[in-house]
């Protein structure tokens, strides 16, 4: 049995776990998530880290591997680093063990990946640079219309007439969405509009990694909103993906928890290969 | 008498500028874009006719003699009062509308902690308005939802603190408010106010020894000059949404190439930065234009991307070209986009680059782009004139000048305080000249319908 | 002895100076001497050699070089090598060039021919085709005569006849000069680690610039003391790299996907080097050798044509081989259509292989390599976690 | 400020569009070539797909073979508004982003059922003709397709004139070229022994058509212009640029068209738009680069309801250069096919384009000159705002710029365009008002 943490340094949060890895058991300890709000990245990573080991006890030598994911390279206190298509195809697994692909959406960026029953990354299509259809436009415009995050998901459930936003540029498209307000267009509708564009996105990138029929997992900070959720159900219908949306309340961790069962197995892994030369 | 008005409905400033017969610019007023188009052109229409009005007294005041140096200081006095009563009325209804909005899930059990939160909240905002429109104070803006709406944030974070409530909570009522408030196009009453205000000055106003009857004679005329609207011309990007008839519309190009000619008739080349696009014209000895370039579909580089910028430093437009000039390097950023600016600072400031390095770069890039709209237009043969919300930014000034220098060698750069209303300018001047010069139609055809 | 960082601080040196100081004091040193500009992917070098002119490898402006003039006249959606290579002209950085050389790869560098004699009215500019035909009695004969006109042309220029025996002379240098390249590239795909990628990239960047018989020295010395360097060897993968042949990555992006986890072990930049697999003979027609030796043995790459449907793609396979690469990256400049037209038929081929493969796109001056390093290193760690070992 | 609003004109009442004798003609064609393509395999007929630039239709001819246009079956797409689901469906295969639009919405209907505008399947073909004329692109179009359909494929290269000058070198080549490759190929699949009568004989026909061609589209330097010679050019070459050329029904196509714009003519009238004649000839513009398709309609209505006509236009030059002089002659079969490759407009050099297009503007009179810069196209698209630049200061006449794409629905911003022409035709307006009220003045 080892203790493994996994820390997932992002755009918008920094998310830690500890799990406890022993052969197929593999269970989550402890987790954490901090909001950086123009903080330094790494300084809450360690904060985050030092609150989860309070909470369970352990100390910083239990710990067999701490792997750093997503922006985190430069972790001082990480043994190893796992990409973030790595870890949040694992952590897919790990949370919804049918999920045969993982469907990461942050604040500014979308990732589908498609995985194997073990979590290898066998594809992955990541959005490309302009970004109108990311959760930190979606914040813009709830923000712009006077919505919490936490409401988005709700409201646009209640659309009875979504309209799509063109534009490829989120500049561009805010001004789309002056548009539809001073049109009185209402907020539910926007909201919808805005989800099922940026569904329609993430839809087709699930389709190009060629997941089949399979379920897909989304993971990221992006998970909580339902609203969203709802959208990418009804676009994978639309589009013929024939895959089935799930996600869980932990999904937000799931970068996180892939680091950490990758820092497990690559323990064991690196215990076997003990002659292999390794540079820091 | 007959006035013209050109409105310049930019994609994140609205500005109006009113002119006469001469051509001569009465009174400038600007907001910022909002979700309402027709409501942001008729509240800078209505800030330019208050300053037009503030015109009119100096005017007024000064052929009626007496004031003498004074006079500069007791208008300035009349218009931070005004602005007050303004202000305080629309802080007034926002302060209803946030009551109006505590309802839902979330506010459950707490309405009661909410509303004496929103008290206090506006308790104290009233209090800081009057230090804010004192006379001779410095505003960092003249639009209510910057001024409300930071010192909201602040004073609510406060006040939640010290009633251990969610600040949240008072966020989204705010949130909730504010586009509403915005969007109610503020009441008519100019001259009631006007008055209001001039007792105060009287009253409380920073120029000493003021005959009553010396002042009130001259101001009450100039308010009831009748400001006939003429002939207004809308330009802008949003120009389209403007309920104008084709002939009152002209292209933003046509009207940063005239007003840029208005203000400075030497100029052959202009440079616009807007919020959202970024324009190269070249005019003749006329203003007439002669060949422009747009950026093409990217907005990369444009204003609005300091404007990401500043929200994600969490300071205001203003500072950033401040800060900016007081890099001791340059960081080389070779990405503008827009969206991606946020996280192009992030990642700089995790390689360990200073922030007002990391500016200064930023806007070096902004005006590289702009350089190349410019070659691409046709370079700068001489006089040139920096036009646009832009060309308040000194950093952005700065690095233009050494690269207009650079690329083009010495010439002439004009970069007018008032730049942000040189759409509006080129604007009222074709207003004018349909009139006066009939340059498009005759009266008969302009009678109402 | 020279070691192997002042040979690549030298090459650094080389590679950031974009006022190409070491060409312009070749030229000054002696009077009458003149400069022949090109742009990738291929030019015979040994002509212009043979009439004692620099070659100068003219490859966009990299990350370092701010582009004004250069955007003003290229579209968004047009890849970034042309618009910095007009900077660098515009902005006096190529004045000691005396001609520039176009060759035939895609229609962006083919229009810039022309856009060089509009703008640099007096500056001998070629469009340099090359047969897309590669039989020696038609492709053959047509590219033997665009040499000799190319001849003749750099004859007046430099105002000198060229003789088959200087031609001779130059093949001579550049068949060692192809050498000793080939055995640089041997020795880091054998032991990678002590031959970084950037490193690489940069000594075979500084012929481009350097007289072909210093490189030659300079390679020779980098071989000696590559051998000797102590770099430990890291947990990476190794992987092939495809589809920079015109549009140059900036540095860092090299050194992102090493530090992400992969030693690059065979590549595709500044192909000039290696476009020619075999040695020109030198007895006989050197012209005539040049064409056959290009219409026979020359790379594969996208701005070729590949006459038979069986051969497509294959030469990365046996890239993959004789390199023993894990896995193929696609690297391609963003908007480079013949790069990225040709990479799905490649693709196919790999896939038919059973040889991994990602793709992405950068621009010369791209700034953030999160993204790259986010595929390259996801990349790297399916290859790490689970290839057998 | 509701008082200011003029009252708006009753609109004028829109007549049916009238179709022209030779528009009735020309869908007659179409819908025969189609049908005649797709029933190839039932009729024992063999297919040869090949290129618009450098299409060589008369010796295609030769061997029997009928002719499938991949651009044009993009076009076709682009029109009837299925490219962007092509489009996206070749980027879904693995086609990148940035490539250009036209291969990929070819693939993209393979891919989607691969059916023709008669609804029928496109038969797959025995030959692929790789003109690799005045386009990169064309190439790996071609190398995809083969990895597609399997079957041989023949090259010919088309040498750039980047001198602009047609050398010995590059015609003996090409000639060369035709007699040791792409004939033997195409009589090995067809099966057909190569009659150099029967191709002078198409020849000659093609040159008939083409002197009406230079007729109709030089008809535009009247005042008013009778024809649209970008928008309502891209129907004018149509039969020419595609399956048509060397046939007699082109030749006639091309003499009814003709008659009917002299008429036109004669009668001083201005073009046709799909809303009818079109009003006061206003603006009179050059055009460089190829329409939108997908907006085609929406496009060309940004230009007539300003009154501005197209008065020339590079695109309509991409099958050909016929204006200067060059026809295909039957007594130099092969070498007139060779320059005709040479020819066309994207095989020309930069300066040849500026030059052309100076001229075009002096020769028709217009007032400027407006590129449409096509994203996907970077035979068109690299150099154009040099060219603009160049023309501009040639001519005096000020150059716009608006950028869309050929068969991407996604690069068309309506909006976006819109202002940028309106614009620029503003620009034009006040700047001949200004040098009126002068001359006025003076
Ligand atoms: N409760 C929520 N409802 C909707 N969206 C949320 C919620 N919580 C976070 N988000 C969104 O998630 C994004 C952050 O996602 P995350 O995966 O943490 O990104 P990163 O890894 O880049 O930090 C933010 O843009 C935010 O908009
Ligand atoms: N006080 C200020 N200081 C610095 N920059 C400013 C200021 N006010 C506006 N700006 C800049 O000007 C831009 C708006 O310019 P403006 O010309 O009004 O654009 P538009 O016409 O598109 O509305 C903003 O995005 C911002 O970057
Ligand atoms: S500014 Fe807009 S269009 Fe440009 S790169 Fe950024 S997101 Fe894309
Ligand atoms: S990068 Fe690609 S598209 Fe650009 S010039 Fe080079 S080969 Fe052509
Ligand atoms: S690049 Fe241009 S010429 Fe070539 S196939 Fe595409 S659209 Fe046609």
């Amino acid at each position: 049995m080892v203790y493994t943490a996994g820390v997932d340094v992002g755009t918008g949060a920094v998310k830690c776990v500890i799990t406890e890895i022993d052969g197929e058991n593999e269970k989550v300890l402890a987790k954490t998530l901090l909001r950086i709000r123009q903080r330094d990245p790494n300084q809450l990573a360690r904060e985050a880290f030092d609150h989860m080991l309070e909470e369970t006890g352990l100390k910083e030598e239990d710990l067999a591997y701490v792997a750093s994911t997503g922006e985190g390279e430069s972790l001082p206190f990480a043994t190893g680093h796992f990409y973030s298509m790595t870890t949040h195809g694992r952590g897919a697994i790990f949370l919804e063990p049918e999920a045969r692909g993982a469907l990461d959406v942050g604040a500014l960026h979308g990732r589908a990946i498609s995985v194997d029953e073990r979590g290898k990354v066998l594809s992955y299509k990541m959005t490309s640079q302009c970004a109108s259809g990311s959760g930190q436009f979606l914040e813009n415009i709830a923000r712009y219309l006077g919505i919490a995050q936490d409401e988005i998901g709700e409201l646009s459930k209640q659309s009875d007439d979504p309209e799509r936003v063109s534009s490829i540029c989120a500049v561009l498209a805010e001004t789309d969405v002056i548009n539809m307000v001073s049109r009185g267009l209402t907020a539910p509708n926007i909201l919808k509009g805005i989800h099922l564009s940026m569904a329609d996105r993430l839809a087709k990138l699930v389709k190009a990694t060629g997941i089949g029929e399979s379920v897909v997992f989304v993971s990221g900070g992006l998970a909580l909103d339902t609203g969203l959720i709802a959208a990418l159900q009804e676009e994978v219908v639309n589009q013929n993906v024939p895959v089935t949306i799930r996600t869980h309340e932990d999904a937000a961790f799931a970068g996180a928890i892939g680091a950490a069962i990758w820092g497990a197995f690559r323990h064991e892994k690196l215990a076997q290969l003990q002659q292999l030369p390794l540079a820091s | 008498m007959k006035s013209f008005i050109g409105i310049d409905l930019g994609s994140t400033t609205t500005k109006a500028i009113l002119s006469n017969e001469e051509g001569q610019v009465l009174g400038r007023g600007i907001t910022n874009s909002r979700s309402n188009y027709e409501t942001a052109a008729s509240v800078a229409k209505q800030e330019a006719v208050i300053d037009a009005r503030l015109y009119l007294c100096r005017e007024r005041l000064e052929q009626a003699t007496g004031m003498g140096e004074q006079i500069e200081q007791f208008i300035g006095d009349l218009g931070s009062f005004f602005r007050k009563e303004q202000f305080l009325e629309q802080l007034g209804d926002l302060e209803g509308t946030c009551l109006e909005k505590i309802e839902g899930d979330r506010f459950v059990g707490k309405e009661e902690a909410i509303k004496e939160a929103l008290a206090e909240t506006f308790r104290r905002l009233r209090e800081e308005a009057l230090v804010l429109y004192a006379p001779g104070a410095e505003r960092k803006s003249d639009f209510f939802r910057d001024l409300a709406g930071s010192r909201y944030l602040m004073i609510s974070e406060e006040v939640a603190r010290e009633a251990q409530l969610g600040y949240d909570l008072l966020l989204n009522v705010y949130d909730k408010s504010i586009i509403e408030v915005e969007n109610r196009p503020p009441s008519g009453q100019l001259k009631e106010k006007f008055q209001r205000a001039l007792q105060e000055v009287l009253a409380h106003g920073s120029v000493s020894g003021i005959a009553s009857e010396d002042v009130t004679g001259p101001v009450s005329d100039a308010l009831d000059v009748d400001l006939e609207e003429t002939y207004v011309v809308g330009t802008g990007y949003g120009r389209v949404t403007l309920p104008f008839s084709k002939e009152h519309i002209r292209s933003e190009i046509l009207c940063h190439g005239l007003g840029a000619h208005m203000m400075y008739p030497k100029t052959r080349t202009v440079l616009d930065i807007g919020g959202q696009d970024t324009k190269g014209i070249q005019v003749d000895g006329e203003g007439i234009v002669e060949n422009f370039q747009m950026n093409d579909r990217c907005a990369a580089g444009c204003g609005r991307y300091l404007g990401y910028i500043a929200d994600e430093m969490n300071v205001g437009l203003h500072e950033l070209g401040p800060m900016a000039m007081k890099a001791t390097r340059q960081v080389r950023i070779n990405s503008t986009c827009t969206v991606f600016a946020g996280a192009e600072l992030r990642d700089r400031l995790a390689l360990g680059e200073k922030r007002e390095d990391i500016l200064a770069g930023l806007h070096r890039a902004i005006i590289l782009r702009a350089m190349s709209i410019i070659a691409r237009s046709g370079g700068i043969t001489d006089e040139f004139t920096f036009t646009g919300g832009v060309a308040k930014n000194e950093a952005a000034t700065n690095e233009l000048r050494k690269l207009v220098e650079e690329n083009y060698g010495k010439v002439t750069i004009n970069i007018n305080p008032n730049s942000i209303y040189t759409g509006a300018l080129g604007a009222s001047e074709f207003a004018r000249r349909a009139i006066v010069e009939g340059r498009t139609y005759d009266d008969a055809e302009l009678v109402a319908a | 002895m020279t070691s192997q960082e002042q040979i690549i601080d030298r090459c650094q040196v080389l590679f950031d100076d974009l006022s190409f100081t070491s060409a312009r004091e070749w030229k000054a040193a002696e009077e009458g001497r003149k400069v022949i500009g090109y742009m990738p992917i291929y030019v015979p070098r040994e002509i212009i050699h043979a009439a004692g002119m620099l070659p100068l490898g003219v490859l966009g402006g990299g990350d370092q070089l701010e582009v004004i003039h250069g955007d003003a006249y290229y579209q968004s959606y047009i890849c970034r090598i042309p618009r910095s290579t007009v900077e660098l002209g515009v902005t006096g950085r190529l004045d000691f060039v005396d001609g520039m050389l176009f060759p035939s790869i895609c229609d962006v560098i083919r229009n810039l021919s022309g856009m060089w004699k509009l703008m640099f009215a007096d500056t001998y500019a070629r469009y340099f085709d090359v047969p897309q035909n590669f039989d020696d009695k038609v492709g053959g004969e047509f590219y033997v005569n665009e040499l000799n006109d190319l001849r003749a042309d750099l004859s007046k220029i430099s105002g000198r006849k060229i003789t088959d025996d200087q031609i001779r002379a130059s093949i001579e240098l550049y068949n060692e000069n192809r050498k000793l390249t080939q055995d640089v590239y041997a020795f880091r795909a054998r032991e990678p680690w002590k031959v970084p990628s950037s490193d690489l990239y940069l000594v075979m960047r500084a012929g481009m610039v350097l007289p072909v018989e210093e490189h030659n020295q300079m390679l020779r010395d980098y071989l000696v003391a590559a051998a000797d360097s102590d770099r430990p060897l890291r947990d990476n993968c190794r992987v092939l790299l495809t589809g920079g042949f015109c549009e140059q990555p900036p540095l860092n992006l090299i050194k992102s996907i090493e530090l992400a986890g992969c030693y690059i072990v065979d590549d595709d930049f500044l192909l000039v080097n290696r476009f020619l697999l075999k040695d020109v003979p030198t007895e006989g027609d050197p012209v005539e050798n040049l064409a056959h030796v290009f219409l026979h043995d020359s790379e594969s790459t996208a701005a070729k044509y590949e006459p038979f449907q069986a051969e497509k793609g294959k030469y990365l396979i046996r890239a993959v081989e004789k390199y023993g690469a894990e896995g193929v990256i696609f690297a391609a400049p963003s908007f480079c259509d013949p790069a990225l037209l040709d990479r799905p038929m490649l693709q196919h081929t790999l896939k038919d292989a059973g040889i991994p493969y990602v793709a992405f796109k950068y621009a010369e001056n791209s700034g953030q390599m999160q993204p790259i390093r986010e595929q390259a290193g996801t990349f790297s760690d399916s290859i790490k976690l689970w290839s057998e070992a | 400020m509701s008082t200011m609003t003029k009252p708006k004109r009753a609109p004028k009442p829109r007549p049916e569009a009238e179709k022209d004798a030779s528009m009735l003609k020309q869908k007659e064609m179409m819908a025969g070539h189609y049908d005649r393509l797709t029933s190839a395999p039932e009729n024992g007929d063999k297919v040869c797909a090949t290129f618009v630039p450098g299409n060589l239709n008369e010796l295609i001819m030769c061997f029997d073979f009928v002719n499938n246009l991949p651009e044009q079956n993009a076009i076709q797409a682009g029109l009837r508004k299925t490219s962007g689901r092509f489009v996206m469906e070749a980027e879904k295969m693995g086609h990148s982003e940035d490539v250009c639009t036209y291969v990929k919405s070819d693939l993209g209907m393979m891919a989607r059922g691969n059916l023709a505008p008669n609804g029928k399947p496109f038969p797959d073909p025995d030959v692929l003709l790789l003109s690799y004329t005045g386009c990169f692109t064309f190439m790996k179009w071609f190398e995809l397709l083969r990895e597609q359909y399997g079957c041989e494929a023949i090259m010919l290269h088309t040498p750039y004139t980047g001198d602009g000058v047609i050398t010995d070198n590059m015609r003996e080549y090409m000639v060369k070229q035709l007699k040791e490759e792409v004939i033997p190929k195409l009589e090995a699949v067809s099966g057909v022994k190569f009659d150099i009568d029967r191709l002078r004989e198409y020849l000659r026909e093609s040159a008939r058509a083409e002197d009406d061609l230079v007729a109709v589209l030089q008809s535009a330097k009247k005042k008013p212009s009778p024809i649209d010679a970008y928008f309502g050019g891209i129907y004018y070459i149509g039969p020419i640029f595609g399956a048509f050329r060397g046939t007699k029904e082109a030749t006639e196509f091309y003499r009814l068209l003709r008659g009917e714009i002299d008429e036109r003519v004669a009668a001083g009238l201005g073009p046709i738009t799909p809303d009818g004649p079109m009003g006061e000839e206003k603006y009179r513009l050059v055009t460089e680069g190829p329409p939108n398709y997908t907006s085609f309609r929406d496009f060309w209505k940004m230009f007539y309801e300003e009154g501005a006509v197209c008065v020339a236009s590079s695109y309509t030059k991409v099958g050909g250069t016929y204006d200067f002089g060059f026809r295909h002659d039957p007594d130099r079969p092969l070498e007139s096919l060779a320059e005709y490759c040479l020819n066309v407009y994207t095989n020309r050099s930069l300066p040849q384009r500026v030059d052309m297009l100076a001229n075009y503007i002096e020769e028709y009179e217009a007032d400027g000159l407006l590129i449409n810069s096509i994203k996907s196209c970077n035979s068109f698209s690299a150099g154009q705002l040099l060219i603009m630049k160049e023309v501009e200061k040639r001519t005096g006449k000020p150059g716009a710029f608006v950028e869309t794409d050929l068969v991407d629905p996604r690069y068309f911003s309506a909006s976006n365009v819109k202002n940028r022409l309106e614009s620029y035709l503003q620009m034009i307006e006040q700047k001949r008002s200004s040098t009126q009220t002068l001359g006025a003045a003076a």
